[in-house]
């Protein structure tokens, strides 16, 4: 009972500020909290990175390994992005199979970088219809304060582009890894994911957890280098007007293209 | 590869790009449930039943200040070309949620505190744009349990095949086209409540392509009103 | 405690009415609620059914694809029949895993069909020991008013008899589907189930889901088109005299060939 | 292939059509268990252990009205000739509810309410009829038990071989035979428990059958009531 | 509460005991329960043996058969010890999956016979990388009266002991059993667990129920037949001071000498 | 296969036998956990986060005596050279228990009836001797947490390779070596808290590597404590 009081003078305070184009930690609507990339912190995997978008923190490791193509997708390599939020991550957070909100989480990540065809998986077949190289790319919640769709999605780009991809040679149906020689994974793009959250009347960009708690709607909208929208996923209780849909759109390219600047650097 | 689209514009299955498939609805079809509905939306084939409001089980996940919405999405082992196995796989959870919460802005839950609205989506054959035919579905099914109700929820995807944006993405058009924007609004309170979007779009085609959604929308909302007419209204005329 | 006092009340009436040979819903002891069957239904599957026995709704589907076959089985095609019970058909029915009820409806519904050896599994081999043809015919009742085992008894057989088996051909190990070449399962007999419920000393046929609340035992028996008796299992906390189970067996042969009848006209 | 009878009548163990395999039941062979019995019968080695009546954990299973019995048949990794994985499969899923509903009309159940008897049967090494033998001594283990009970429980199996109709089918029966009927009964009571059938039977041969089967119940009850008076009345004799 | 008192009495019973060297069921510190071994008990098993440790019972399963080495270990068979306590063992076992008891008990079996490289891993390949022998050693504990540690242990080395392991040939890459040729497993050594508790200042061996419901600390320790230390797991809530675990040491040693004594004879 | 150590006793990280590899300890690394660290220890890189003491789900849990102390060890599916399944495994569970029965005599529990303390550590890169980085990892963000301790809880492992006694296993030493020894303690209190032994050692060397051992623990012991008085009482003099 008292939290939901709490809640509700929160966001009365919140809605308040917001009127006068203020938020609570005294960002404008579209800006984004401070993002840090530090790519290579898993030296075993094959490419790594811990990024904090705030108090958000993520931690996303990838591992390359020789597999077999899907079934009826022979001619492509396999990419898998997974999401887990750790239980030290958030009190609220437990062990156990995943929620429905964290399978939502690891399912758009693994859009975004997927609809925006980033890699180019026809360079990871080895041998058509018998073995490819897969890359799992697995994100770590550590820390949560809000919008971890964004957060797991750029620790999984940044890992991605760090990567090196082990070359295998295959016998007799047998893919072996050859040793010393490795190249750069073929990216064709840079997937960049805006979140927003909607409270009110106003669309406001990359929420905390305590915006979050207070929302109506959520929109995540993934842009590709081009200018292009590639992936998008409403999420929340209430819903958003088609005039907001279309600002949503145009704060996610202008948000997207000063990000993506940060990842060009890591190329 | 099938050839999406001839020159002059019609589709795979001999629609314009404008053309909604054949959706047909029927009210009331389970003795059991509150609540039920049939669709045929295209080669989709749904039922959608409601049971509620009624006791929360397990009892902790009842709320004291409302009433709680829960949604099942499953589909049928024998709904997909390849048998699917019978557990709910990460992509049924999924649209379980979304279109708990395209539901969820329609149902005026706060009546009911302490108690759950059930809603259960079975795909018996599935087509393109099932999450859409399955709250269409759902929609009716809650209206039929008599759950109150804000407005209904109508859903329809648009897409983009051949280079152009194009209503109702069916099967092929899915699997093989550029892209695919599944769409629920309520109708009467002017309000998206789903939205996802697979594949390229240009902003301009963004555009586009959620108004062709949204009009396909309105066009399934006055076969699902139809459809609750026929059941509610009409039955001494027959 | 009310539901026992008013299953209690509603025990003592029917057996009442079982006195004087009636039944609530008006049939005699030995009758079967009206069977409706409409076979196609999921045109994308190889066979489907939806019937009605009364209120109780089922519909299934059949899937046909090449398999493996099981060890020590290799001159035997597969078939399995499962069964479910959607938690729209029945406000008691949570989703999750199969309860125990559940899965003793899929074995018995699976039984009767294997044990009439319904389908020559023989013809069903591509190549001995490495290639077969599955069978897989699921059942999923949509509402359910009692006797599930016949209701999903009576659609597995419907279906099944709808089915067209695509043709395979076996090049280097792996079967690939011949388009256009279809053909008839092979079909050697039809096992009907017919299910009964001991209410005191009376044995009603086709009880309801009021029925079985007061029902002291339950009996399901398969017969064939021989008049054989094929498969049986008896349910419920309470027994059944030596007589009653003559008489049962008698009542599932005689039930049982009226209801053929009506599959005969699907074959 | 086995031959499973010689013209003489004589089946592939030896035995004649109406003799049952070796049975030996010991009753008590359990310290922690409230009752128990080991039975080896045939090549089936099988131990049962009771414990109740109990309170019931999860406490919403319980019943204000009566108390609730339930079982769990199990069995080893190294019982059969491929291990088995241990998890419960859902053959021993169903058998476990077949053997708890064969043994429900014996136990007074109403004597305990809001408590739970637990019988848990595991199966050391299998044999056919494996779920008969389970059942005799899950029927003695709870008589140990001290439950009160109305009657024992008894049971048998008959079946068709080579064409007769045969007492207590052997594993090599059971899988190479064309029916296979276990059976048990409250053999004071009259009433039969435990009915299943698989296999193909005349109306005349069922009807033998299923007499050869409660023939055998009784011969298997006069064992079981022998390992119980060794027990509980013979301890001084030894 | 009851039961914490009573404990609390217990244990108090139990250390007033201890100081004059004895123990409730008048065992000395270092003395263990009467071990009684018989093999050959589940004849259709490839091994098998009962072990009764005073009133705890355990029952072991050896199947052999062919299967696929591990990745990596191609030049070695498979061996795996499993461990569960039946619930007719104990009335506060449950069915369901193992709990991080049941699993430490069957991890500590199995590293006792791994490590001390019981078996000769190297003489179960059939083709290496490709077709090896693996060895499954299921106990079951029947009856619960504490040390399960050892008596598993115990059962599933008399187990293995008894077992003959069959011969395969292999055709065409798939091994099939020869008949009637069977040999000794490759034993080299003869691991003896031997568990000991800390109550107070006092190490026990081989402790009962009632014992383990008041011990401070737990120490497990596998010694070889050529004296070594070979595993070793500590366990419980609390510590052991250096010069106990040297103790704990020699007294393993000790005890497993005498017990090793009894397997010797069934070799 | 690699040459572990060189004839002049040089390990095969450059080390001598008696050296540690290098290990750094952040305090407070994590805004939500109550207590938390950071553990590079060789190659392992590992996270731990604790809870509490708060109050416990499933309520079932909660003791009325004293609070309970829950552990869970979990490694990242990136950790370890071939992707690791996130499901916890039975290795995981077993280290779990030893973890958490290791820093059980530590935390004076007594003074939280009801509640329970939760710490959970993430391995973010293996190496060999995980669970006692692990360890290490986790007592210190249980002082971090502010949770009385009696000591706090020190651990390293030593082990045998190439015949001779060595401290703190790497990863190729624990699996090409001849034993490996996990070892805890409670540095003031001077008990052992967690031991384990995987390999061959003759008694004298079982005392040698114990001794060496917990003279690893004592070194971790200094580095635990400058990390948290870097936190707690030198924040001014940066």
């Amino acid at each position: 009972m008292e939290s939901l009081i709490i809640d509700q003078l929160k966001r009365e305070r919140i809605i308040e500020l917001l009127k006068s184009g203020k938020r609570i930690d005294g960002r404008s609507l579209d800006e984004q909290r401070p993002l840090q990339i530090e790519t290579g912190v898993i030296p075993k995997a094959n490419g790594s990175a811990r990024i904090k978008l705030g108090n958000t923190e993520v931690i996303t490791g990838v591992k390359i390994q020789p597999d077999k193509p899907f079934p009826d997708l022979g001619d492509k390599g396999i990419l898998i992005c997974t999401a887990e939020i750790l239980p030290l991550a958030d009190p609220h957070v437990e062990p156990g199979p995943p929620t429905e909100d964290v399978i939502e989480l690891a399912r758009v990540v693994d859009r975004g970088i997927r609809e925006t065809e980033m890699i180019d998986l026809h360079q990871l077949v080895l041998i058509e219809d018998k073995s490819v190289i897969g890359i799992f790319i697995d994100s770590s919640v550590i820390d949560a304060d809000g919008n971890l769709f964004d957060a797991c999605s750029y620790a999984s780009v940044a890992a991605l582009l760090s990567c090196t991809v082990p070359k295998y040679e295959v016998k007799d149906d047998i893919p072996s890894l050859v040793e010393g020689v490795t190249s750069k994974p073929p990216v064709t793009t840079l997937p960049i994911s805006v979140t927003m959250a909607r409270i009110g009347d106003y669309i406001i960009v990359d929420p905390t957890s305590e915006e979050e708690a207070c929302m109506d709607a959520r929109m995540t909208i993934t842009t590709n280098s081009a200018g292009n929208i590639c992936a998008l996923q409403k999420g929340g209780s209430e819903g958003f007007t088609p005039e907001q849909l279309i600002q949503c759109s145009e704060i996610a390219l202008q948000v997207g293209t000063k990000i993506r600047k940060q990842f060009e650097q890591l190329k | 590869m099938t050839q999406l689209m001839t020159e002059d514009g019609i589709r795979c299955d001999g629609r314009k790009t404008d053309d909604l498939r054949n959706i047909s609805i029927k009210v009331g079809v389970l003795k059991n449930a509150d609540g039920s509905a049939y669709i045929e939306f295209g080669q989709n084939k749904i039922l959608a039943g409601v049971f509620g409001p009624r006791d929360v089980h397990p009892k902790h996940m009842a709320n004291q200040d409302t009433g709680i919405l829960r949604c099942r999405y499953h589909m049928s082992p024998f709904s997909v070309t390849e048998r699917k196995n019978p557990a709910p796989s990460r992509r049924e959870i999924e649209i379980s949620k979304v279109i708990k919460e395209a539901l969820e802005p329609a149902v005026i839950l706060k009546d009911f505190p302490r108690t759950v609205i059930d809603v259960f989506v079975e795909v018996l054959q599935a087509d393109g744009g099932s999450r859409c035919a399955a709250l269409d579905a759902a929609a009716v099914a809650l209206a039929d349990a008599g759950i109150p109700m804000r407005d209904l929820v109508s859903a329809c995807a648009a897409g983009k095949v051949a280079d152009r944006i194009v209503l109702d993405i069916n099967n092929e058009e899915d699997q093989e086209g550029q892209a695919d924007m599944p769409v629920a609004i309520m109708p009467n309170v002017g309000k998206v409540t789903l939205m996802q979007l697979d594949g390229v779009l240009t902003p301009e085609e963004y555009k586009s392509c959620l108004q062709t959604a949204i009009g396909g929308c309105k066009r399934v909302y006055e076969i699902q009103r139809k459809a609750l007419m026929e059941k509610y209204f009409q039955t001494g005329e027959q």
